[in-house]
């Protein structure tokens, strides 16, 4: 890889702007196409990029696996905290107008969790699946 | 106590026995302690019970909802009385010959052997004190099941054949036609209490409907072994002695005939199956069975199968006198549960002593047995004679009824199977009583004595027992004849 | 006219039965799961298809727009999309595995070492 | 307040559960969570049962959006039946896993195996509580994903490929399930399973319904293992660990029962899958396959474990038996079954769990003398096996009382004489384990360390007791039972 000086300065180029674009369909899909799904899916690609260039040790070096695996546990965490803290606010669970005293804006603040919550799942599980085979392709094994 | 606590003593002392017997296993001495007392304590509960029962009380007892509008019920009438004095009562002699037979031979496994024993003990009560069909039915299945581990004590390959018999018999039988008919009994019926005269009267079954029930019911009751359902009982003969005697005499086939005469008199009802003549048939199977089981007993050398077809036989007379559907009759099928019992056990006594003293197990070997073991073949030599009916054992009287009740049903047939029956038996019996006493054991043969004194206890008690009957009859004689309604 | 306008359903047949085959017919169980994606596929393909009206847009409102798709298949199948992906990478793991253990991602191949030395490894 | 928000609190708690064992990683603390949620699911699933009974079908709205437009959760006399099922089983198998789970799993995956389980069972939780076809989809999957996952963590190579089996054909049967909604959801336009039987009477006989039936049918079929869709399970079954066998055998098969009595009664209606289609008939000749070619092949099995696998789709027959005959003993025997089976199995496959402890496997050649060297093992087999086979005073008694009492009112004689017919054949294969374990002196391979620890007997035995129990006292099941038939059938709640 080390011979690949165009791919390396052009990733860390893009990596950056990758991760930027994530964060602008993450937030953007509250008035347009986008949201968590989408965002987790290409932010996870531009960790998957930086490892095809760089070589798997240093993406693990970069985002080890523990924490991938704590990202997938934390999304599902946040998106049920959401459901609890309807309840815990005195509505039905999953409830968000009661989020905020303007039940729309409840709205808003609900979603908008929801979906950073998809977004850190999204993203832990993509990479998690990308770990499991990329580990896996010497013929050693474990 | 009041009643119903003493039903439920008599239920849960022989279960409490067995764990007890089961936690008191490494104790030969303890555990065998436990049995008799456990027996004795059983003994005086059913015994307390039947005070109030002959007054005409009917206790009773009802707990868990076995099914919606079908409870655990349990009520003591004449003839579950009747069944349960005699099973709890032998079951303290047949306890200390077991302490004796086991001993003596060696046998592994005793505790086991006893705690099964207990445990058969209290199923056979549920059988007797039963208020309906579904409690008979699982105290009937329970009995079948905690009475295999003690067919198949030994364990050997021909302890599993006869073990695979007994169970594939009884169980299949009951699942296959029993549950069936049960379950159409409450189909049409609507109830399953036990209720004099009957439940099925007014469901409005035609004739051959009636009959086909009752056919499940008596071939689905694998334990009152009619042919061709008998093969289990000479199959189970692989057991150790004190358990032939548990199933001859004490419980199983007693169960079986037990609750043929329930079904008989409180679920059809004696005059419902008389008006549509519905189980005409059954009085020529009983009689066949009696006949042919007395031939097959006949041409068997080995003692206990002898025994054992005596037995379906003997069965078969209660199950004929009950099908005569006269009262009379009636009565002296419940008086023959009592007396067969005393009579068959004592037999069994006397067979489990010779082979634990001599190793001997074939009728053509007892020359002169009589002569060195008198009080066991004494013993036999009563019990003979009251299984064919001679007077003064306890066989004479329940025959003497018997013949009663076929003569007042004007049932002819009837009265020539008992008479044929009669002379088999004594050509069958009469025979070993012989050669026992009367003929000089081969030459050469060692010399020994009498079995070990508990087993020569009960054998002698047994005996004594069937020779009392007759003049202490009064209380088995008023629950017979409180049975057929007298 | 009839059968020819109902075109999105054909091709839903058609993914749908070709998938099925592919996962019946063949011993390989990396084709087994494209098979099964495929026809997962075609199921994306009957929910989305209905809910699309001709000429309408997101359902998002607005002054200028009157005629909106259905959008809640799109959110159906976002959610099936979701869990065919999991499907398929737990398939794929599990096929890893395969591999690592027999040697062999051939079904036949497998049942016959499987046969050969029943307690395996 | 808590009580209200039961029905969320029933799924939802499971659901976070798994999350958060997989943050601490740790292995005592996720049993401890696994338990604990497992315990919390059953104490609900009861409160809910009670609630049930006293005032009528509870419903939820998610996100207080009312039904149609919302998911709703709803739990009637059915659901809340099967929710205390599912999680009475999982609340005894979780303490018994303790040991069970950290013999045979490696160290490091053994917080895994605790997150999967608590997935696992808010997905089956939540296929019963649900009232939202795809919702219903969606929680299917969870469950059936998790428990992919759980047979593959089996010690033995081949529960990978079982593993694989089961998820192809899973897959395929929830995606024919999905593609049956999808039908229905284009002609009714909605995915309310109330709001869809409502205005299911009004398209009846149309061909996407009957098309979407048709779907639905097999995709069900397949993830309940109706013969001949069953081939799946006994690989799976057979060499999943000792702790997920006894929990999936126990509830996942069932809760997809739940589902077919559900979409059949609930929602295309009796008028239309009993009176118009042949499907009783299909139903009652699939089972009667089921009953005797799987209990056959059962009986010449060499593995206790593939032996019990092989009896539940057997006994899986009797269950959709009493649902083919329609009427209100068939579906009360159904019911019923539903339970008592789950509960003898999952009686069953813990026990054989202990014996996989000590033993490896559970082969018969493993198991001459048993009795002596385990016996409180192989005392609850013995009394479970009865249960298996419908002895009285077992729960399976009461399953096979109805199933006969159906078939008699209905006069169908020879479906009783069937139905009792085949469980002689229950009695010759638990009758093998009767006999191996007591009838032969141990073996070279009968395992020798002993008895099982306590901490795997204690659950198997509560089960076993509860065998007995509910053939003793059927206040709860029977009674339970009925008024979900009667529900289903459209008469009283």
């Amino acid at each position: 890889m080390r011979r690949e000086p165009v791919l390396r300065v052009v990733g860390k180029l893009l990596i950056p702007y990758m991760l930027l674009f994530a964060l602008y369909v993450q937030f953007h899909g509250d008035f347009g196409p986008g949201g968590g799904f989408q965002a987790g899916v290409i932010a996870a690609a531009a960790v998957i990029f930086y490892a095809l260039i760089f070589g798997l040790p240093a993406a693990r070096r970069l985002v080890p696996e523990t924490v991938v695996e704590a990202m997938v546990a934390l999304g599902v965490l946040i998106y049920l905290g959401v459901g609890f803290a309807g309840l815990a606010l005195g509505g039905n669970y999953l409830d968000y107008f009661v989020l905020d005293r303007d039940p729309v804006a409840g709205q808003h603040r609900g979603i908008f969790w929801v979906e950073v919550g998809v977004l850190v799942t999204v993203a832990g599980v993509m990479l998690k699946i990308f770990y499991v085979f990329a580990g896996r392709a010497r013929p050693a094994g474990e | 106590m009041s009643a119903a606590q003493l039903i439920a003593a008599a239920l849960l002392v022989p279960a409490a026995g067995a764990g007890l017997l089961a936690l008191a296993g490494r104790r030969p001495n303890l555990r065998e302690a436990v049995t008799l007392v456990a027996a004795a304590l059983l003994f005086a509960c059913v015994v307390a019970l039947a005070p109030p029962v002959l007054a005409g009380a009917r206790p009773q007892l009802f707990a868990l909802e076995l099914l919606p509008g079908i409870a655990l019920g349990f009520r003591v009438e004449p003839l579950g009385m009747l069944f349960a004095l005699v099973a709890s009562g032998l079951w303290i002699v047949n306890s200390l010959y077991s302490i004796g037979y086991m001993r003596a031979n060696g046998e592994p496994h005793q505790t086991r052997f006893y705690a099964c024993f207990a445990l058969a003990l209290a199923a056979t009560m549920g059988i007797a004190f039963a208020a309906n069909l579904l409690t008979l039915f699982l105290f009937y299945e329970m009995l079948t099941l905690v009475t295999w581990p003690l067919v198949t004590h030994h364990g050997d390959d021909e302890a599993r054949a006869g073990g695979r018999v007994y169970l594939g018999l009884l169980l299949g039988t009951s699942i296959v036609l029993l549950l069936p008919a049960i379950i159409a009994t409450w189909a049409y019926a609507g109830t399953l209490e036990f209720a004099p005269g009957g439940i099925l009267r007014d469901a409005g079954l035609s004739g051959p409907a009636l009959g086909g029930l009752l056919a499940l019911y008596v071939f689905g009751i694998g334990k009152a072994a009619l042919m061709p359902v008998h093969r289990w009982l000479p199959a189970a003969m692989v057991a150790p002695t004190p358990v032939s005697a548990l199933l001859h005499a004490v419980a199983v086939v007693k169960a079986g005939v037990f609750a043929v005469l329930k079904v008989i008199l409180y679920v059809f009802g004696v005059e419902a199956l008389a008006g549509v003549r519905a189980s005409d048939w059954l009085p020529a199977v009983a009689g066949f069975t009696v006949i042919a089981a007395s031939i097959v007993a006949l041409h068997a050398d080995n003692l206990k199968r002898r025994l054992a077809y005596s037995t379906v036989s003997q069965l078969s007379y209660v199950v004929l006198s009950a099908s005569l559907l006269v009262p009379l009759s009636a009565a002296a099928a419940a008086l023959h549960i009592a007396a067969h019992a005393l009579g068959k056990i004592t037999l069994f006594f006397a067979a489990g002593a010779i082979y634990t003293v001599t190793g001997k197990t074939e009728v053509s070997q007892l020359d002169g047995v009589g002569r060195r073991m008198p009080w066991t073949m004494g013993a036999f030599a009563v019990g003979a004679l009251s299984l064919i009916g001679i007077p003064p054992a306890a066989g004479f009287l329940s025959k003497w009824l018997m013949f009663q009740g076929a003569a007042a049903a004007g049932h002819w047939p009837a009265l020539v199977v008992l008479g044929a029956s009669t002379l088999l038996n004594a050509a069958y019996f009469l025979p070993i009583v012989h050669a026992a006493f009367l003929r000089a054991p081969p030459a050469g043969e060692p010399g020994h004595g009498e079995a070990p004194w508990t087993m020569v206890a009960a054998l002698t008690a047994t005996a004594a027992a069937t020779l009392a009957l007759p003049f202490a009859a009064a209380v088995p004689l008023a629950l017979a004849r409180a049975t057929a309604g007298l | 006219m009839s059968v020819a306008s109902h075109y999105s359903y054909w091709i839903t047949v058609l993914l749908m039965t070709a998938g099925l085959y592919i996962v019946i017919a063949r011993g390989n169980l990396v084709k087994k799961l494209i098979g099964l994606a495929i026809f997962q596929t075609s199921v994306y393909l009957l929910y989305i298809a209905p809910g699309k009206l001709i000429g309408g847009t997101a359902p998002i409102v607005a002054e200028a727009f009157k005629l909106y798709s259905n959008p809640l298949p799109h959110v159906l199948i976002l959610t099936a999309i979701v869990v065919g992906v999991a499907t398929l990478a737990l398939g794929l793991a599990i096929t890893v595995r395969v591999r690592e253990t027999y040697g062999s991602i051939e079904e036949d191949e497998i049942l016959a070492a499987d046969r050969d030395d029943p307690d395996g490894a | 307040m808590i009580l209200e928000h039961l029905p969320a609190l029933q799924v939802t708690v499971p659901l976070a559960a798994a999350p958060l064992i997989v943050l601490v990683r740790q292995s005592t603390v996720a049993w401890g969570v696994a338990t604990a949620v497992s315990w919390f699911a059953f104490a609900a699933a009861l409160l809910l049962a009670t609630q049930v009974a006293g005032g009528g079908p509870v419903s939820y709205a998610l996100g207080s959006w009312p039904p149609p437009w919302g998911i709703e959760y709803r739990v009637d006399a059915l659901s809340a039946f099967v929710l205390v099922l599912v999680s009475g089983v999982a609340a005894v198998v979780a303490p018994f896993a303790w040991r069970s789970v950290a013999a045979e799993l490696p160290r490091d995956r053994v917080y895994l195996f605790y997150a999967l389980y608590c997935l696992c069972l808010a997905g089956l939780l939540g296929m019963t509580i649900t009232g939202d076809a795809f919702n219903l989809f969606v929680f299917m999957e969870i469950s059936s994903l998790a428990s992919y996952v759980l047979i593959a963590l089996g010690r033995h190579r081949r529960a990978l490929l079982a593993a694989y089996q089961y998820l192809i054909l899973g897959t395929i049967g929830a995606t024919f399930y999905v593609i049956g909604v999808g039908l229905l959801y284009l002609m009714t336009g909605t995915l309310n399973l109330a709001d869809m039987a409502a205005r299911l009477p009004a398209l009846a006989g149309t061909r996407p319904v009957l098309a979407a039936l048709a779907f639905i049918t097999v995709g069900v079929s397949l993830k309940l293992a109706l013969f001949p869709l069953h081939l799946w399970l006994p690989n799976a079954y057979a060499y999943a660990p000792s702790a997920v066998t006894a929990f999936l055998a126990a509830t996942a098969t069932k809760v997809s029962v739940y589902i077919l009595l559900r979409f059949y009664f609930g929602v295309f209606g009796a008028r239309l899958v009993v009176g118009e289609l042949p499907m009783p008939e299909i139903l009652l000749a699939l089972s009667i396959l089921a009953i005797v070619t799987a209990s056959l092949v059962a009986l010449w099995q060499a593995d206790l474990k593939r032996l019990l696998a092989y009896s539940s789709v057997a006994q899986i027959g009797y269950i959709t038996l009493g649902v083919g005959m329609a009427s209100r003993d068939g579906l009360t025997a159904a019911v019923v079954h539903l339970f008592n089976h789950g509960i003898t199995k999952g009686a069953l496959f813990l026990l054989v769990g202990g014996i996989a402890l000590r033993a490896g496997r559970a082969g018969f050649e493993r198991l001459q003398g048993l009795g002596q060297v385990m016996p409180l093992t192989s005392l609850g087999i013995v009394l479970a096996g009865l249960s298996l086979i419908g002895v009285p005073g077992t729960a399976g008694f009461i399953s096979k009382w109805y199933l006969v009492l159906g078939a008699i009112e209905a006069e169908r004689w020879w479906l009783a004489a069937l139905v009792v017919a085949t469980s002689l054949i229950a009695v010759a294969y638990v009758w093998r384990f009767v006999e191996a374990a007591y009838l032969a002196p141990p073996g070279a391979a009968t395992p020798q360390p002993g008895e099982a620890p306590r901490a795997m007997l204690v659950p198997a035995w509560l089960l076993v007791a509860a065998c007995i129990w509910f053939g003793l006292d059927t206040s709860f099941t029977v009674r339970g039972a009925r008024s979900a038939a009667l529900l289903l059938l459209g008469g009283a709640p």
